[in-house]
């Protein structure tokens, strides 16, 4: 018995909650008509769409940065990736990989600078992750304006320069990786394969990359920064490393998220993408300065079910669309539990 | 000292309570409806000069002409009507009447007030008639915004810009 | 001077954490306007002693404390320290316990600042009167004057010299209402030889006006000229309470470091069976250090100048807050160090963790929670993490060598050998080190060092904080280890006893310097005088000693 | 004289920054001066009351207080209430104050023992929790009210029946406190009672200040550890001083939406704790140094700037937008910039009290280097 009370202690009241709420809704659809299969299929796709983004939190709450706050830096990278694909023509398969290519570089330049700045400040990092965040999705927002754009499907279409707000991917990658070796059962259950085949590669390179020399001295710097100093570890170049690989993993992230959405969204598109990825991996049961993988699959099934069933349910029951606000009170209903906790490391 | 401040402290309480009631009261906005229909008080049928030029509290005055009826958005139970008769012999006359707090709209009869009918006739409290009137007003005031939370963005389901 | 009835007497004070017996049976009394100068090693019991007297929380939280304290001819159970405070007992603590952007005024009156009392009061309750700075100012000067100091009342402490921050905090003390006595701990631990000269003056003002004081340091020659009466402590124990007048800060070091009779016994055993294999002067030098200086926070190393001879056990010894400490941490690049270090007759650099590290030089730090584990980890990855960062072991190579896969199962094997061989309890190699005992904590840290097959082995205080079994099995690693691989240990302890019963040389140290080197064999007074720095002082307090 | 002048620039640096690309921005705008006066003065009118509700925060240490806009959520609740209750003019204003004060009171004892929980990292947990509240209240607001909560004006419900219509016209308050004493200098008319408001708010910081709840705050607000061992009830104060920024911040924004006269429900709250806060750093303000000169300083510089940079960027680069990216870019680049500051120096400041500890390390070293050289 006093094991079931330990898991329970450890997995928090909050999470116990939420998962109970998302197995009810899972019960209830049925008898308000909401179609399951559809339903299991709209969470899968959304999976696949936001688990790299969760996945990318990883390596910086590991190296004891904390919350990365700042992931919108990586979604700039990834958004540059795809503008710049699409403007050199790629299209398809080719197209997808080009614009992981160019975001990866860009994801390692913003990541490197960003992790040198965090590294001045060690202990404040939460809060100027997100404000970093801001600040450079408005220097984007203008270059978006001034950066010399040709491809009539991005440009405004009066001739004006700079680019649209939100660009579609139809002709180039649109649903390239949802549609590989799709599985289609009954009319309205499709399996993603391909989203969900890179998040589980992804995962498990990242799995790999911890299990390497320098992940584990990476651990060490989130676990004990004194101890890793003391056995030889050059702690300022591990967290850049795991700051780099998280921004890199954040336009990665991106990239597959439009890919299945079918839009690139520039301007303030970004601005608050790091909350729900957050938020995920909290619900997941990963703390600010500890985070497995199994947090990162736990916490964006619940977050991404909650997220699709919560609307389907409460239409057909209540007839009111309150998703929005429920979305909102538990994401960062969880962030502010994780943030309340008794943890010593990245305030 | 406990019993003491415990004293103020509810003076004070209690001092907020009556406040609020207070400004409740005086800052009760009413729409009064001014109007100029003849209307017969006592037997005695009472009938409005032919243009006149009405101002509430002292508010930029506004000419109507007979059987006319104009709405004046004012606040507060007591409120001063001037009204200058410019057609004939140009009386000018200044009264003082009060809306009783829970009276949102109420109708203000200028025949009554210049044919010195008795306070009483001055003021009436407007019963919205059902059909014709009522709608008309109503269109008026429709500013239903579209709802609050559709999404702009052109895929409603996945979060596209969304606040955290 | 004149103690007609004592303001504080303690009976039979005893405390034991965990079973670990910290103080026992210790009584004295302190009459109003007597100085006490409270003496002993770290450890002692000098500060549970104290927080027993102020009734800190953590006394009370881990069952209380025996005997009774009698303040002021009552009996007197504080159960938080501001009770003690209300009572008349002040203390003074070492760090600052100072508002930096406050003013000396602020700073002396702080929550106790005179008020003009508002309308508002019974309202908003007391604390919404406003500050009376005149009345305050006036209060402060007055408590000022009494140290017989000049300070500017309204000048900020950040701009402060150190000196007038320690009169500031005695001002603070001396402020309170009825305040009888007042606790200094190693006041002059921060202040220059003037600053701290005008500060016993003051302390024999305040004396001369019937405050009692407890003065607690480790400058034998202050306690010496300043207190009254010396009460040495030692293992929880009150050695001696005798006049300070014509004692000498020698007899007082050796009375500190004496051994009680079964400790003697002991190293007389061990000493005894072992026997001169690595002389002094035998075998080539391993380790040289020339000029070493340390910046080591409370401490600093100024001037350091050793060699250790190869497969010896070094012993390094001296009073806290000496400098003893920061030798390690300077050699293995922890803290800011320069100076040379020359190992096998190559220079070592420093201020890098990681050079010292690939010198093949391994570190047991005093610190075991903070720099010794990871607390959060497992025993296996505790271990074995320096290994595998420093010498890439417990990594196989995968991709034809282009990553380094860490093998856990050769880390838990690691661990189940030291398990063994250091007869940790615990419930396998994957507990996590945060919930081990004191003693397999410290098992681990020497595990971790073992792992790297070191040519020299730093160890410091390996023996603070645990208990007796774990102790013993410690040493007598640490002693195996060094015959069977030879290894040279450089052991720093504050623990003499240990240190004579298992180095060949024991070097001391007095502020930041080598005061000297003695053969384990050397007798305890020879050790007396090196920790008190007494040949330096010798001269001066003979000359003064009349007085 | 050189190093106090250095000193003088770091100090205000970010002030001389905003006024050089102020002067900058203002004639490639184009806009009349009298114009740019009339805006400045009124939108001082209109928010310096909400940049002061930042300042007994950071006095007692808890940085910038994020967490102000459960204090506007509050503010506009009032508001809500008595537009549905159609109370006019300075009453009507004033029974909105007098609702929402309750409710800031308690959102600010939970803004403040949420705070408590997580020391150390205040601003990002009010952050957070200004977002968690704003679900709170968008239920309230979109589901509760109208059914649940009473709401007796049917033109401010959606046409569903329940929940706030998303935009709602204060026209029975609009503009009642800035034109209660109406004054016209120069062509300009100014705000007068707004401004004796002002005054009166900044009195009561000023006073404040020296009161001992005051004391207690500035000096939990520099040393939690010092002030709690001399008996200041340090949790409580740090309390005391979310709930008054809370309660301020309630009544700023009920000055802030009569003079801009309507609410948008769900929105006209999110913005003003980034706005507010950007301004005071933009006045020199910094995470633990905030005075009234800064509020002003900042309101003026901050808002000449949102007037000015969208004109600007469409004079320069021909696109509106570029301006009003450029005016968002410069409110979160204040903010990152004060708080990069802030921790940098908090960082070396840890170092070098860690130098003083020992007792003189410094000299000790250039001894023993003396003894070896």
């Amino acid at each position: 018995m006093d094991s079931m009370k330990r898991f329970a202690a450890d997995f928090g009241l909050p999470r116990i909650i939420i998962t109970l709420y998302l197995f009810a809704l899972f019960l209830a659809a049925p008898f308000v008509g909401v179609n399951l299969p559809a339903s299991i299929s709209d969470t899968l796709i959304r999976i696949g769409m936001n688990g790299i983004m969760v996945l990318a939190l990883v390596p910086m709450i590991q190296s004891g940065c904390g919350l990365n706050f700042g992931l919108s830096l990586g979604v700039i990278a990834g958004l540059l990736g795809a503008t710049i694909s699409i403007e050199m023509g790629f299209v398809g398969a080719w197209g997808f990989v080009a614009a992981i290519l160019i975001s990866q570089a860009f994801g390692a330049v913003f990541g490197y600078g960003y992790g040198k700045l965090l590294n001045r400040v060690k202990g404040g990092e939460m809060m100027i992750a997100t404000y970093v965040g801001f600040s450079s999705v408005m220097i984007m927002s203008i270059a978006w304006l001034i950066l010399p754009f040709k491809d009539p499907t991005m440009i405004w279409g009066y001739g004006g320069t700079g680019l649209r707000t939100t660009i579609s991917v139809e002709g180039f990658w649109r649903h390239i990786l949802d549609d590989f070796l799709v599985i289609q059962i009954g009319e309205n259950f499709k399996f993603p394969t391909g989203a969900i085949l890179v998040f589980a590669v992804m995962s498990f390179l990242i799995w790999v990359f911890f299990h390497l020399k320098i992940g584990t001295a990476i651990t060490a710097v989130g676990s004990n920064p004194t101890y890793a100093r003391a056995s030889g570890i050059n702690i300022d170049r591990m967290r850049i490393v795991s700051v780099m690989m998280s921004t890199m993993l954040g336009a990665l992230g991106i990239i597959v998220f439009q890919q299945s959405f079918g839009f690139i969204q520039l301007y303030e598109g970004p601005l608050y993408m790091a909350f729900p990825a957050v938020a995920a991996i909290l619900i997941g049961g990963a703390g600010v300065n500890k985070a497995t993988l199994t947090n990162v699959f736990i916490g964006a099934a619940l977050y991404q079910g909650i997220l699709t069933m919560t609307p389907s349910i409460f239409n057909a029951v209540l007839k009111v669309d309150m998703s929005d606000v429920i979305r909102i009170i538990v994401s960062n209903g969880m962030i502010l539990y994780a943030l309340t906790r008794k943890t010593k490391v990245a305030k | 000292m406990t019993s003491r401040s415990l004293f103020q402290r509810s003076c004070v309480l209690l001092g907020f309570i009556a406040l609020s009631v207070y400004l409740f009261y005086i800052g009760k906005g009413h729409t009064l409806l001014i109007d100029t229909n003849a209307v017969t008080i006592n037997g005695k049928e009472l009938r409005s000069p032919e243009t006149i030029e009405v101002s509430i509290d002292g508010k930029p005055a506004e000419s109507m002409g007979r059987a006319e009826r104009i709405l004046i958005l004012a606040g507060g139970p007591r409120h001063t009507i001037t009204i200058e008769v410019l057609s004939g012999d140009d009386k000018k006359v200044e009264k003082q009447f009060t809306i009783p707090t829970f009276m949102d709209s109420a109708v203000v009869s200028v025949p009554a007030i210049l044919g010195d009918a008795p306070p009483e006739f001055w003021v009436t409290t407007f019963t919205a008639p059902p059909v014709e009137e009522a709608p008309a007003e109503q269109m008026q005031h429709e500013q239903d915004a579209p709802e609050a939370t559709t999404e702009i963005s052109p895929n409603a389901t996945a979060p596209g810009q969304q606040k955290p | 001077m004149d103690s007609a009835e004592p303001i504080l007497s303690l009976k039979g004070i005893g405390k034991s954490f965990y079973g670990n017996r910290v103080l026992a049976d210790v009584s004295f009394d302190v009459g109003a306007g007597e100085i006490i100068g409270l003496v002993g090693e770290n450890g002692a019991g000098k500060s549970t002693l104290m927080k027993i007297l102020f009734g800190m929380p953590v006394i009370s939280e881990t069952g209380g404390f025996e005997g009774s304290i009698f303040f002021n001819g009552k009996e007197a159970r504080f159960k938080t320290p501001f009770d003690a405070l209300d009572a008349g007992i002040g203390m003074v603590h070492q760090e600052f316990s100072l508002i930096p952007g406050f003013t000396t005024t602020e700073n002396i009156l702080l929550n106790r600042e005179s008020l003009n009392r508002s309308v508002l009061v019974d309202i908003f309750g007391p604390r919404i009167s406003t500050l009376d700075r005149a009345a305050m100012e006036s209060r402060a000067k007055s408590a000022i004057d009494k140290l017989g100091v000049t300070l500017d009342p309204n000048m900020l402490i950040k701009e402060m010299p150190v000196g007038h921050k320690q009169f500031t905090e005695i001002a603070r003390e001396l402020c309170r209402e009825n305040v009888k006595l007042i606790v200094l701990d190693e006041p002059t631990a921060v202040l220059t030889e003037s600053e701290a000269e005008v500060l016993l003056s003051t302390l024999r003002l305040l004396a001369s006006e019937g405050i009692a004081i407890i003065f607690i340091s480790h400058r034998l020659r202050e306690v010496v000229e300043l207190c009254d009466r010396v009460v040495v402590l030692r293992d929880g124990h009150k050695i001696e309470d005798f006049p300070a007048k014509g004692s000498s800060t020698k007899q007082i070091a050796s009375l500190m470091v004496g051994r009680s009779m079964e400790a003697q016994a002991k190293i007389d055993a061990a000493s005894a069976a072992r026997t001169i294999q690595n002389g002094s002067d035998a075998g080539e030098t391993v380790l040289s250090i020339e000029n070493l200086w340390v910046d080591m926070p409370g401490e600093t190393v100024r001037n350091v100048n050793l060699s250790i001879k190869k497969g010896e056990i070094f012993g390094i010894g001296g009073l806290a807050g000496q400098g003893k400490l920061g030798i390690p941490n300077g050699i293995m690049g922890l803290s800011p160090a320069g100076g040379s270090v020359v190992l096998n007759g190559m220079p070592v650099a420093l201020n890098a963790p990681r050079a010292a590290l690939e010198r093949n030089m391994a570190f047991v730090s005093e610190d075991r929670r903070g720099v010794g584990l990871l607390l959060d980890e497992g025993i296996d990855w505790n271990i074995a993490f320096t290994a595998m960062q420093v010498q890439n072991k417990f990594l196989k190579p995968i991709l034809g060598g282009l990553f380094l896969w860490r093998s856990d199962a050769a880390m838990s094997n690691l661990a189940e050998e030291y398990i063994k061989l250091l007869e940790i309890k615990c419930t396998g190699p994957g507990q996590r080190a945060g919930n081990l005992s004191g003693g397999n904590q410290q098992k681990v840290c020497l595990a971790k060092a073992f792992a790297l097959r070191p040519d020299v082995l730093f160890v410091s205080e390996p023996t603070r904080g645990i208990d007796i079994g774990a102790k013993h099995l410690v040493l007598d690693t640490l002693k195996k280890y060094n015959r069977e691989y030879g290894t040279t240990i450089v052991m720093v302890s504050s623990e003499l006893e240990e240190l004579r019963s298992v180095c060949d040389r024991i070097a001391i140290v007095y502020e930041g310097r080598i005061e000297g080197i003695l053969p384990h064999t050397a007798p305890i007074e020879d050790f007396g005088i090196l920790m008190a720095g007494a040949d330096r002082d010798e001269a001066p307090v003979a000359l003064v000693g009349g007085n | 004289m050189s190093s106090k002048l250095r000193l003088f620039f770091i100090e205000n640096a970010v002030v001389i920054l905003f006024v050089v690309l102020i002067a900058f921005a203002i004639p490639v705008s184009g806009l009349p001066g009298t114009f740019l006066m009339q805006e400045i003065l009124t939108r001082l009118g209109r928010n310096t009351f909400l940049v002061i509700a930042l300042l007994l925060p950071i006095m007692a240490g808890m940085g910038l207080n994020f967490g102000m806009v459960l204090g506007a959520m509050a503010g506009q609740l009032g508001l809500i209430f008595i537009t549905d209750w159609n109370i006019v003019g300075i009453p009507g204003l004033l029974l909105a104050m007098i609702i929402s004060l309750p409710i800031s009171v308690f959102l600010g004892w939970l803004c403040g023992s949420i705070m408590n929980l997580a020391k150390g990292r205040e601003m990002v947990t009010g952050f957070i929790l200004a977002f968690f509240m704003n679900g709170l209240y968008m239920m309230v607001v979109l589901y509760a009210m109208g059914s649940l909560i009473p709401i007796m004006n049917p033109e401010l419900l959606l046409s569903r029946g329940y929940g706030i219509r998303n935009v709602i016209g204060l026209d029975g308050v609009r503009q009642s406190l800035d034109t209660l004493i109406p004054l016209k200098v120069a062509g300009l008319n100014i705000p007068v009672f707004s401004f004796l408001i002002i005054a009166a708010v900044s009195f009561f910081i000023i006073w404040f200040r020296k009161t001992k709840i005051g004391q207690d705050m500035r000096a939990a607000g520099q040393d939690r550890a010092v002030s709690g061992a001399a008996g200041i009830p340090v949790e409580q104060t740090r309390i005391l001083a979310i709930i008054i920024s809370t309660v301020l911040a309630g009544i700023g924004q009920i000055i802030f939406l009569q003079n801009l006269g309507t609410i948008n429900t769900t929105s006209s709250h999110e913005q003003i704790g980034m706005f507010s806060i950007a301004a005071l750093l933009i006045g020199g303000a910094s995470v633990t140094k905030a005075s009234i000169p800064n509020v002003i300083v900042g309101v003026i510089l901050f808002h000449l700037l949102f007037l000015v940079s969208p004109m600007a960027g469409k004079n320069l680069i021909g696109s509106g937008m570029l301006g009003e990216y450029f005016r968002q870019f410069v409110s979160y680049g204040v903010i990152a910039l004060a708080l990069v500051l802030y921790e940098w120096k908090r960082v070396t400041q840890e170092n070098d009290s860690r130098a003083t500890l020992r007792g003189g390390g410094t000299p000790a070293a250039k001894e023993a280097k003396g003894g070896a050289a």
